[in-house]
């Protein structure tokens, strides 16, 4: 069934990419947007846009009866979910499926299966791959899961069976602590995801996150494209991720990839999905366990085209549309280094407080090694609705080195005014010795606040200040000119 | 052909046309003889200055030895953003001891904790759960 | 530390604030069911309008009708951009074929050969070589 | 001789490749720019920058002795020529050497021995490169060249004996337009490289260009990096390159690289260097003949970044530094396909005329697969004084026809107001039967002009005609909001 006209069930940075995946397939792209993303960079780029009205997501990119409404009124053959929102929930590719159209993910029934933390566990542990002590209570009130926590051992992790993106996640460190965190991550997980099922785990400490992206066709082949490393967390949300890890040798990344070959066809898996690992340990000493699998396209798959040049996003439009997958295992392979950074509008001094605002002046890096995925542009509003997310910026170099000193080129490069984002953080982050050691552990960067939220020099601020002043107290330029007519003036000796 | 049809009201919301801020000075210093080449953008008389891989917020209020961001200027009991109300832990009366969570806040699906700035006794509760809350609102007033 | 040292005068040319252009309007519109989102950028009143990949400069003065690019602004005898004339071909008085190279300009380390637009009689030379000449003044005038 | 400090004896797009180059490699850049490029991108990019005074070309960019003032003021290390102005000159890479400082291109002596056209083809010859008939005359006077062009035989190519990039270079067809040909090559020769040496050879006509791209070392090691195919030209301007060529077979491919690596060698070459093949035929079956070297980094090397992940002004300045290629021959490898697209301010309704102005608005495509090397941004004024090329647009694909689809999403997604653009000619040559065939020779633009220099929809004009009507009437936007505040208003609550 070729897919001729795409309706993207998403907003922000992966409506765009999705929409320019359209565009570089040559078929139609609908987008659909909230009453807050009329004016949205995704609205405006897509060949369609249909509104669904709300404002939260709740009332909008989570009403399943509007979208399919909408991919109806837009003529739309197929409804890709991006991630978020409605992308792991098995009805929801059950109801697109229903009204005739194909859904750019694996069938309800994998999400099911796969969504479901104890049967993914269940199936990781038939298929031979190690896992974590933990698992879902068998009922989901407070005694339970505070006795299940305490049977699998402190430190514990709660987290939203259904969810991802570290929303809906707590850690508990002792018997104490365990009904606040219970609590705490029920109430995110059915805001976040509309369900507050929990799954309790061992918390296994000083650990990296390491995931392996899969593809597999209808026509039962799967590949690996290696690994993506994310450890980089601030507060369980990944803000940086590699490929390669600098922290597995090349005896446990064969071996992860075949662990993860072997759980996708055990599970039937069809289209790209991503299995989850917490590594302990380094080099080929390294110890993996899996962790869960996220059933669509994660955040950070442009890491995963970068090091082999496989686009995901086509490549899963392929296998919605029957194809089989052209590349054995042996044609795909790493080549180079990439690094993305998250870029939120957030304040990482304020606990990584999301901000909201207009953005005045929108200025993303470019040249070589340089690729940027964008929601947004010079005059969006960012809300307080969604995720604040506003791009991705992935570089890539011929080593870790080269790609290091390339990301912070481009994170100095990118110039964002009017709402605060976390991009000197994240230099921060990519000069700090940790991570060029390759040393980090998802839990580093919340213990090492204090000199990655570092101020910055004094000097500069004063300087930046007196700039301000200057620019202010100068007719032509500052906020008079800013807002007035100057440089039209210059340009076209037109005037006011 | 069919002549061209306009949409005058369905996009952007505010009428056809959409305007865009993006309007910038640059300027150059050199602090300790290195150059900087500042980008700088306004929100009225408030700038907001790019420099060195840095974004100073410059507030004419401000003294002259601004810190970065925003958080000299946040009363640490009023929300940083909209937000909405989820739980509220205290009454008036009630001692607080510093760091305690005061106010619940749910914003871009995120649960906001404001904390008490300082031990004190609360004198008022300003808003209550549910509502939506606006940056600069006190939430509860310390005695 | 060093004062920061500032350097109004040095960068740019015009005082130490580099101000930009980049304010724009946007139009979504229908032709044929196509949806198209059109960018609009204003020199004066003359409009420059991106849409489907196309460019077009909407002058107040144009008719309904305007084609894409400046070509129907534009006198065939005067230079389409500031150049220096390196030959003049003609004298007052000479006779000129449709095509006829008659003023030979270069800018941008170019040679841009000024064509008559017609077959025609030479009435007044306005230039020599060696001078630099601006777009809209007539070159060569026909009888 | 590790480089600490880099001139870049360049501007526009390339001055901004080198400088993020020496970001990428944690180096000094030292930017220099005369009177009309103050306010230039590459003169507000890089660390430093200095005045080298003068407007034109003559009086500032090729004045060596101010250029090496610079190097001195600054306290550069070492000197990037960038292309074009002084790069191809041998008596700059010695004065540089002379002035104690890294040159970062070849010895002097070899620029001049390969600059050298009729050297050049001598050395090709006797490394058995096949060579297309022609020479440099005896003498420069018209007389001896028209006697010349005759020998070689019509039609016949007049040539800058010291150029490269289409100037100065003009077709004879008969010995009735050898004169006029000749006087205008010269002309052309003397204004863009001061040197008005004149070469002829023969014209094989419906030929394609195809060049490879060779690396060298100190060490006497050279590699290709295989072929670029640059025959998609406008009046023997490249305006789009790719790679792999469609045009020529495995055997062929690997036959050029052989002959470009012997040639290299035999030239005693180090650095980056190409050389450059007029190829007749297709596939295996396919001919080439030397055309002539270019001893520098070419406009179009990122199309060979993007297929072999190799950064060439890293390896440039590697070389430089004295270090040993990295890679054997067989490490080298090309993945997938690309195509760069050159962005120029000219009309190609009006023969190509070059355009100047002050962009208005400057929107560079982004997202997957796409890289934009640029060296304007909106504001930037485009004047008469240099080459109008304004950005380089590279874009990556699995498949030729993925690429040039990704392409076209690109320059649809390219916005520039204020200066008027060959981007929608060059969306037309990609969507053409011809070029998605692979068949362009160099001369297939020139003689298709009607075609890809088509006029848009009549009805699209129209509209925007509306358009424009419509907001010139809307007080709250148009020319009045537009260079108003309103925006402005909205936002910040603030009034003029």
């Amino acid at each position: 069934m070729s897919i001729t006209r795409l309706l993207i069930a998403n907003r922000g940075e992966i409506a765009c990419r999705i929409v320019r995946a359209c565009r570089d397939r040559g078929i139609e792209s609908v987008a659909v947007f909230s009453d807050a993303d009329r004016d949205a960079l995704h609205t405006r780029m897509a060949d369609q846009a249909v509104g669904l009205g709300g404002t939260t997501a709740a009332d909008s990119y989570l009403r399943i009866d509007r979208l399919l409404d909408a991919a109806r009124e837009s003529g739309a053959d197929a409804i890709h979910p991006g991630y978020g929102f409605l992308s792991e929930r098995s009805a929801f590719a059950a109801a697109v499926v229903d009204a005739g159209l194909t859904f750019v993910g694996p069938p309800a029934d994998v999400i099911g299966r796969m969504g479901s933390k104890t049967e993914a566990r269940a199936l990781a542990e038939t298929a031979g791959v190690p896992v974590v002590p933990g698992g879902v209570a068998p009922a989901q009130d407070d005694k339970t899961l505070a006795a299940l926590a305490a049977s699998v051992g402190f430190p514990a992790l709660i987290k939203a069976s259904a969810g991802g993106g570290g929303k809906g996640m707590r850690i508990v460190r002792h018997a104490g602590e365990a009904l606040d965190g219970i609590g705490a991550a029920r109430r995110e997980a059915r805001a976040a995801f509309g369900d507050g099922t929990l799954y309790v785990e061992r918390l296994i400490e000083e650990s990296r996150h390491v995931e392996i992206q899969v593809l597999a066709d209808t026509h039962g082949n799967a590949v690996h494209l290696f690994e993506r490393d994310c450890s980089v967390q601030r507060r369980h949300q990944k803000i940086i991720e590699e490929s390669p890890s600098p922290a597995i040798g090349p005896a446990v990344r064969e071996r992860m990839g075949q662990a993860a070959v072997a759980l996708a066809k055990a599970s039937q898996y069809v289209n790209a999905g991503t299995i989850e690992f917490l590594v302990e340990g380094e080099g080929d000493a390294a110890r993996f366990y899996f962790l869960e699998m996220n059933t669509r396209l994660q955040v950070e798959h442009p890491v995963t085209e970068a090091v082999t040049g496989v686009d995901l996003v086509q490549a899963q439009l392929d296998i919605a549309e029957g194809e089989a997958l052209p590349w054995t295992q042996n044609a795909i392979a790493q080549r180079g280094h990439a690094i993305e950074c998250r870029i939120y509008a957030e304040a990482p001094e304020q606990g990584f407080l999301p901000q909201a605002g207009r953005i005045l002046y929108w200025h993303p890096p470019s040249g070589p090694g340089v690729r940027v995925d964008s929601g947004v542009e010079t005059g969006t509003e960012v809300t307080v609705h969604y995720d604040p997310l506003l791009a991705k910026l992935i570089v890539t170099g011929a080593t870790r080195e080269a790609a290091i000193r390339r990301a912070l080129r481009a994170l100095e490069e990118f110039v964002v005014l009017g709402v605060r984002t976390n991009i000197t953080f994240l230099a921060n982050v990519l000069r700090s010795e940790t991570f060029a050691a390759g040393r980090v552990h998802t839990r580093w960067v919340d213990t090492a606040m204090e000199s990655l939220a570092a101020p910055p020099p004094a000097e500069l601020a004063a300087a930046a200040a007196q700039a301000a002043r200057a620019l202010r107290q100068d007719g032509s330029s500052g906020p008079h000119g800013a807002a007035g007519a100057d440089a039209w003036r210059d340009l076209t000796g037109w005037r006011l | 052909m069919n002549a061209p049809k306009f949409y005058p009201v369905d996009f952007p919301r505010s009428g056809y046309a959409e305007t865009h801020p993006g309007k910038i000075n640059r300027v150059e210093f050199r602090v300790e003889d290195r150059r900087y080449v500042a980008t700088v953008a306004w929100e009225g008389r408030r700038a907001w200055v790019h420099v060195g891989g840095h974004v100073f917020i410059i507030d004419p209020r401000d003294s002259d030895d601004p810190t970065p961001g925003a958080s000299a200027d946040l009363d640490a009991l009023s929300p940083p953003m909209p937000a909405t109300v989820t739980r509220i832990d205290v009454k008036p009366g009630d001692t607080v001891v510093n760091g305690d969570v005061i106010v619940l806040l749910e914003a871009m699906k995120m649960e906001l904790p404001i904390r008490a700035p300082r031990d004190g006794i609360v004198a008022r509760v300003n808003c209550r759960a549910g509502e939506l809350v606006q940056p600069g609102t006190p939430l509860v007033v310390l005695e």
